[in-house]
């Protein structure tokens, strides 16, 4: 059951990517509501990454794919009236493999949001810690900000780049599979900052693993691909879809991740 | 919300202050001066160069006597010479070349390797008119002693400036080579090696075949800059007009002054052409028979390149 | 990327806003390298004491002068010739002044062995035998046996000319030939004293009292023959000699004229002697 | 049993390769150590400080020293941002696979020119044409368009190896193509620009058939004032004067001495490009 009184900041209508003539994903409708997460879920090859870099239309950029269908964004249309700028600052991406920029942990944390603000050194000290705590990482880099960045684990680097997407501030925090390479501690740092930063963004969550889907979601997307083609199966909270799965695909998956 | 909220009221800068991007004009502008002076100088060449060949349609590039002063302008010495001097640089350098490129890559552990690359790369850098110095200096009266029996005409000969040359273009084709000799993976050798093969064996069939593509291109550049060579070749080659040999694998001529484009083109002759039409496109026609040559050879190693990256993954 | 365009375009527009400051004394010299080592140690005596700036280039040897000259690059061209007909028409726009300064012998160098062995002497006829290359062994005029190597002066220099007219009445009918050109007289001068049997065209204050090269007499018409030296220029009786001249486009004014007064007052003519040649005086 | 034919072949093949490398590269140091040597004689402080006197038998290579000089800031300030602007253009603005071909088979042409038609193009346009006569920024010039193809090449290359990933994260943080362009692509490719350029001015600096008919003059420039019509000294040009003379012991001494002086230069700016051309090739292996 969506919670009523909160309003709907994302709804995606019949969105439809093909490469050249060759379908990915077709007709996939869903809403984000805010303070929520939504975990689009379902087997490798189900176009959920796809899905995911329409949303911040990082899919414009490869020319062979065409994107059909609508996503609105507080209202507005994500592909008229944005500037693609703002939209991206708007719409917060994490990769699933963290990459580093050269330079020290706080240039990393700073380096999308120092594009988009003048920020002075007191500023930029403040934000860096704030959005540090966020990602749960303060704690192991508070004394050597200003080392490089390469040094830190995985996991951290993984952190370290929800901190940068954090910094500028986003509404929509879309998350592409980020714990699929990272050990127990990392994931669960992060699906704790994803839990807590619920009440002040919403989340898209990206992932294969079924646990992690029932720990962190509100709401459940199921994609699943069908003669090679994403569609949409399901959509619901997570109790009425892990309970009672009514597609035999959902059901399918459901067995082979328990 | 402390800072966060700060932080989203701030001006957004995002918005950009010109309506176009400035490093992209910028960008435009700068290449546009690169092309708008290439194909100046291409032009140049081409007006001012073409006049002479409707004027003396091919004897310009068949017949061999230019005397400027009753305007009869043949060019077939000067290219004679430089094909001459350029291929025997070629022929003279890479046994040398391609000896140290093998010695250094295959054989000469890391530690030496590096050195002696460094110390090639250097030399590769050494200006021409060095070269020149020492060739005046030592080559000269050299190449006059120990081939006296041929009765070398003087110290400025062909040979000599093929002489120079060669040593000029030795670095630049010897660290290529060695590149292009690196550039084939450890495995190869390891695998031949462990087949039972000799070093030989190795080097001829394993690691020769994927480096051919990076030597050619190596000799090819070498070749280029041979032909492009003025100063150091305008010091030792004697600068005389005229000179060519009735056949043309006879030792003579190598033993006697003669002129290569680039040496007539690098003399004081420009100065007392320019004002005289005729002689002024006779000078830039030379020019641009120079700059067909450099454009068949670049063409060449590129399809060699080409070549090479399409059998590479074949 | 802003900051640095921005400079970048103004370096490449310097050139239209540079040039406005003129202003400086500033004398431009171009020609042939015989007249050029008085000029030179002239110009730096006057850059030491007066603070002029005075460039000096010998690209192109006299007809590289008298070409800068006739278009206005330079203000003062050296040259080691009258100036010609040919000359005059090329430059039909520019009236040439031309200043003499000086006289020079023209000496025909042998290197030191082929003077060696008894070739001291050579008849106009004999030159052109071996300007024509009709004779290529010295011991064909009773020398060393060896090949002859006759060091062309290029054609567009004053040295050239002056030797052509002398030899074929004038420049225009001396016959084509091929021999291996030398440009500046030091370059002559290094390739006659580095080889053992070559001869070549030089000025003769640069062969006067030097290693390795000779200077050889001229066997007149009349039998008798004439060793080139100071005395035997003057008096006319050595018959291969030309005047050095300053030449300017129209009358010479301002800082122009005070360095030719200059190079004509006794400080100047001194460095004409010093170098070798013979002053107007 | 390995046949004996095939040892003696091996045997001879490492014999020839020991050989002929040991012969070039002992050849290549001696005459490297013969032309310190005499350098070195003739070196002296005041050589290097004193004015230029009776064409170039006396007195030192001061003004030489500083054309080069001139020359060589010129062509780094021409080249940097024209070859900058060049690549950019080239890797990111534009897209169409076909047009980044004929650019780069353009750069390869541009890299075979022989220098001496630079100088003669620079002679027609600059020195008589435009009427500048000759001058130390048309020097410049051409020595900066004469080495251009070779720094936009490592430029582009450097380019070129930086992974989509970091891109495609820069985009996903909302940032500009020109924010990009200047906190993603350039300092990561800087490296290898860097030394492309200075490897060029390298070479650039030791040339002197471009700079003969359009820059340099035998005596008299000290500083340039204004472009037109204001020459300078250089040493390469000076050292091949020198060489015509070298009949004279004084002048041959000169010019060994200006020819070290021109190598150490090489060698000075080769040697700040190395550090550089390190990183490059560690950036190339990550």
């Amino acid at each position: 059951m969506t919670n009523l009184h909160s309003s709907k900041v994302l709804s995606v209508k019949n969105i439809s990517v093909s490469a050249g003539d060759e379908p990915i994903v077709k007709d996939v409708s869903f809403d984000l509501y805010s303070n929520e997460i939504l975990t689009l879920m379902g087997p490798s090859g189900s176009g959920k990454s796809t899905l995911l870099r329409v949303l911040n239309r990082l899919a414009d950029l490869e020319s062979k794919l065409n994107v059909t269908g609508d996503v609105t964004c507080c209202g507005k249309s994500i592909f008229e009236n944005y500037s693609i700028y703002f939209l991206r600052k708007k719409i917060g991406l994490v990769f699933q493999k963290p990459c580093i920029f050269p330079g020290s942990i706080m240039r990393n944390v700073l380096f999308g949001v120092r594009h988009h603000l003048k920020l002075d050194r007191k500023e930029a000290d403040g934000l860096a810690e704030e959005v540090l705590k966020k990602a749960h990482l303060w704690d192991e880099v508070k004394d050597r900000l200003n080392k490089s960045a390469s040094i830190l684990s995985l996991g951290q680097k993984q952190r370290l780049c929800f901190a940068r997407v954090l910094a500028a501030d986003p509404e929509i925090l879309l998350l592409d599979e980020p714990t699929s390479s990272l050990d127990p501690h990392s994931t669960h740092e992060i699906e704790e900052a994803l839990l807590e930063m619920k009440q002040t963004k919403s989340i898209i969550l990206v992932t294969h693993q079924l646990a992690q889907g029932r720990r962190v979601s509100d709401r459940i997307v199921f994609l699943s691909s069908k003669e090679g083609v994403g569609r949409l199966i399901e959509q619901g909270s997570v109790e009425d879809l892990v309970s009672c799965p009514k597609t035999k695909e959902l059901k399918r998956y459901l067995i082979s991740e328990v | 919300m402390g800072i966060l909220v700060f932080v989203s009221s701030k001006a957004i800068l995002s918005k950009p202050t010109f309506p176009f991007s400035v490093t992209g004009a910028f960008s435009l502008i700068f290449t546009l001066v690169s092309l708008l002076f290439f194909c100046g100088m291409a032009l140049f060449l081409l007006i001012q160069g073409s006049p002479i060949f409707f004027q003396e349609q091919l004897s310009f590039i068949t017949d061999a006597d230019w005397f400027y002063r009753i305007n009869q302008y043949g060019a077939a010495s000067m290219i004679y010479g430089t094909i001459l001097v350029s291929f025997l640089a070629i022929v003279l350098s890479l046994p040398f070349a391609l000896g140290s490129a093998i010695l250094t890559s295959e054989f000469l552990p890391n530690s030496i390797r590096v050195y002696v690359k460094s110390f090639i790369e250097l030399l590769a850098g050494i200006p021409s008119v060095v070269y020149g110095l020492l060739g005046v200096l030592f080559l000269r009266p050299l190449i006059f002693k120990w081939f006296a029996p041929f009765s070398p005409e003087s110290g400025d000969t062909l040979l000599t400036a093929s002489v120079i040359l060669a040593v000029m273009i030795l670095p630049t084709v010897m660290s290529l080579s060695e590149d292009a000799l690196r550039g084939v993976s450890k495995e190869h050798r390891e695998v031949a090696l462990s087949l039972g093969l000799t070093r030989l064996e190795t080097f001829v069939h394993g690691v020769l075949p994927r480096a051919i593509p990076g030597i050619i291109a190596a000799v090819l550049l070498g070749l280029g800059r041979a032909l492009g060579e003025t100063i150091a070749v305008y010091l030792v080659i004697g600068r005389a007009d005229n000179r060519l040999s009735d056949s043309l694998f006879s030792l003579k001529p190598l033993f006697e002054a003669g002129q290569t484009i680039t040496s007539k083109l690098g003399g004081s002759e420009l100065y007392i052409a320019y004002g005289e039409p005729t002689h002024w496109s006779a000078m830039i026609g030379l020019g641009l028979i120079l700059f067909v040559f450099v454009g068949v050879i670049v063409a060449m190693g590129e399809a060699v390149n080409w070549l090479g990256r399409k059998y590479q993954h074949g | 990327m802003k900051k640095i365009g921005w400079i970048v375009l103004a370096i490449l527009l310097l050139p239209s806003i540079l040039n406005a400051k003129e202003g400086e004394v500033k004398i431009k010299i171009q020609g042939s390298t015989t007249v050029n080592p008085v000029i030179s140690e002239a110009a730096e005596i006057l850059r030491a004491e007066r603070g002029w700036t005075i460039y000096v280039d010998t690209q192109g040897g006299s007809s590289g002068g008298i070409s800068a000259v006739g278009e206005g690059f330079v203000d003062i061209g050296m040259i080691s010739k009258p100036i010609s007909e040919a000359d005059r028409n090329k430059y039909a726009s520019a009236n040439f002044e031309s200043f003499k300064i000086g006289i020079d012998g023209l000496a025909l160098v042998v290197s030191q062995p082929v003077w060696d062995s008894g070739i001291q002497f050579l008849s106009k006829k004999q030159i052109q035998q071996l300007y024509e290359r009709k004779i290529l062994n010295w011991k064909e005029l009773g020398g060393q046996d060896s090949k002859v190597v006759f060091y062309n002066k290029e054609p567009g220099r004053g040295t050239w000319e002056v030797f052509s007219n002398w030899a074929y009445g004038s420049y225009k009918n001396s016959p084509l030939v091929a021999h291996p050109e030398v440009g500046a007289n030091e370059e002559a001068k290094n390739k006659v004293a580095f080889h053992n049997s070559a001869i070549t065209q030089l000025s003769y204050a640069w062969a006067e009292n030097s290693e390795r090269i000779k200077a050889i007499g001229i066997q007149l018409p009349t039998g008798e023959s004439v060793m080139p030296t100071k005395e035997t220029i003057m008096s006319g009786e050595y018959p291969l000699s030309r005047s050095l001249f300053l030449v300017t486009n129209g009358k010479p004014t301002g800082y122009q004229k005070e360095f030719i007064d200059f190079i004509l007052s006794d400080r100047g003519q001194e460095l004409v002697k010093k170098y070798g040649y013979l002053s107007v005086r | 049993m390995v046949s004996s034919i095939r040892i003696w072949k091996n045997q001879l093949f490492i014999l020839l390769v020991y050989l002929s490398g040991f012969i070039t590269v002992s050849l290549l140091f001696l005459g490297f150590i013969l032309l310190l040597s005499k350098g070195f004689q003739s070196l002296s402080l005041e050589f290097l400080l004193s004015p230029m006197r009776e064409g170039g038998i006396s007195g030192g290579i001061f003004y030489q020293i500083l054309g080069t000089l001139i020359l060589a800031i010129t062509t780094l300030f021409i080249v940097f941002p024209l070859s900058m602007g060049f690549a950019l253009v080239k890797s990111i603005y534009i897209q169409k696979a076909f047009v980044k071909k004929t650019m780069e088979l353009f750069l390869y042409i541009l890299n075979g020119i022989p220098s001496v038609l630079f100088g003669i193009f620079g002679f027609f346009f600059f020195v008589k044409y435009l009427g500048w006569g000759k001058s130390w920024f048309t020097g410049g010039f051409l020595l900066a368009m004469m080495i251009l193809p070779t720094t936009t090449l490592a430029l582009s290359e450097g380019i070129n190896r930086i992974s989509s990933e970091y891109i495609e994260n820069g985009l996903a943080l909302g940032m500009r193509k020109t924010q990009i362009i200047f906190s993603i692509i350039l300092p990561q490719s800087f490296s290898s620009f860097l030394s492309g350029v200075l490897l060029g001015l390298a070479r650039a600096v030791g040339e002197t058939a471009p700079i003969m008919f359009t820059a340099t003059i035998f005596s008299g420039a000290t500083i340039p004032t204004g472009v037109k019509e204001s020459p300078i000294l250089s040493l390469p040009y000076h050292i091949f004067n020198l060489v015509q003379e070298s009949y004279h012991p004084q002048a041959l001494s000169n010019a060994w001495g200006s020819s070290l002086v021109l190598i150490m230069l090489v060698i000075l700016i080769s040697g700040i490009a190395l550090p550089f051309r390190l990183r490059a090739h560690e950036e190339a292996k990550v």
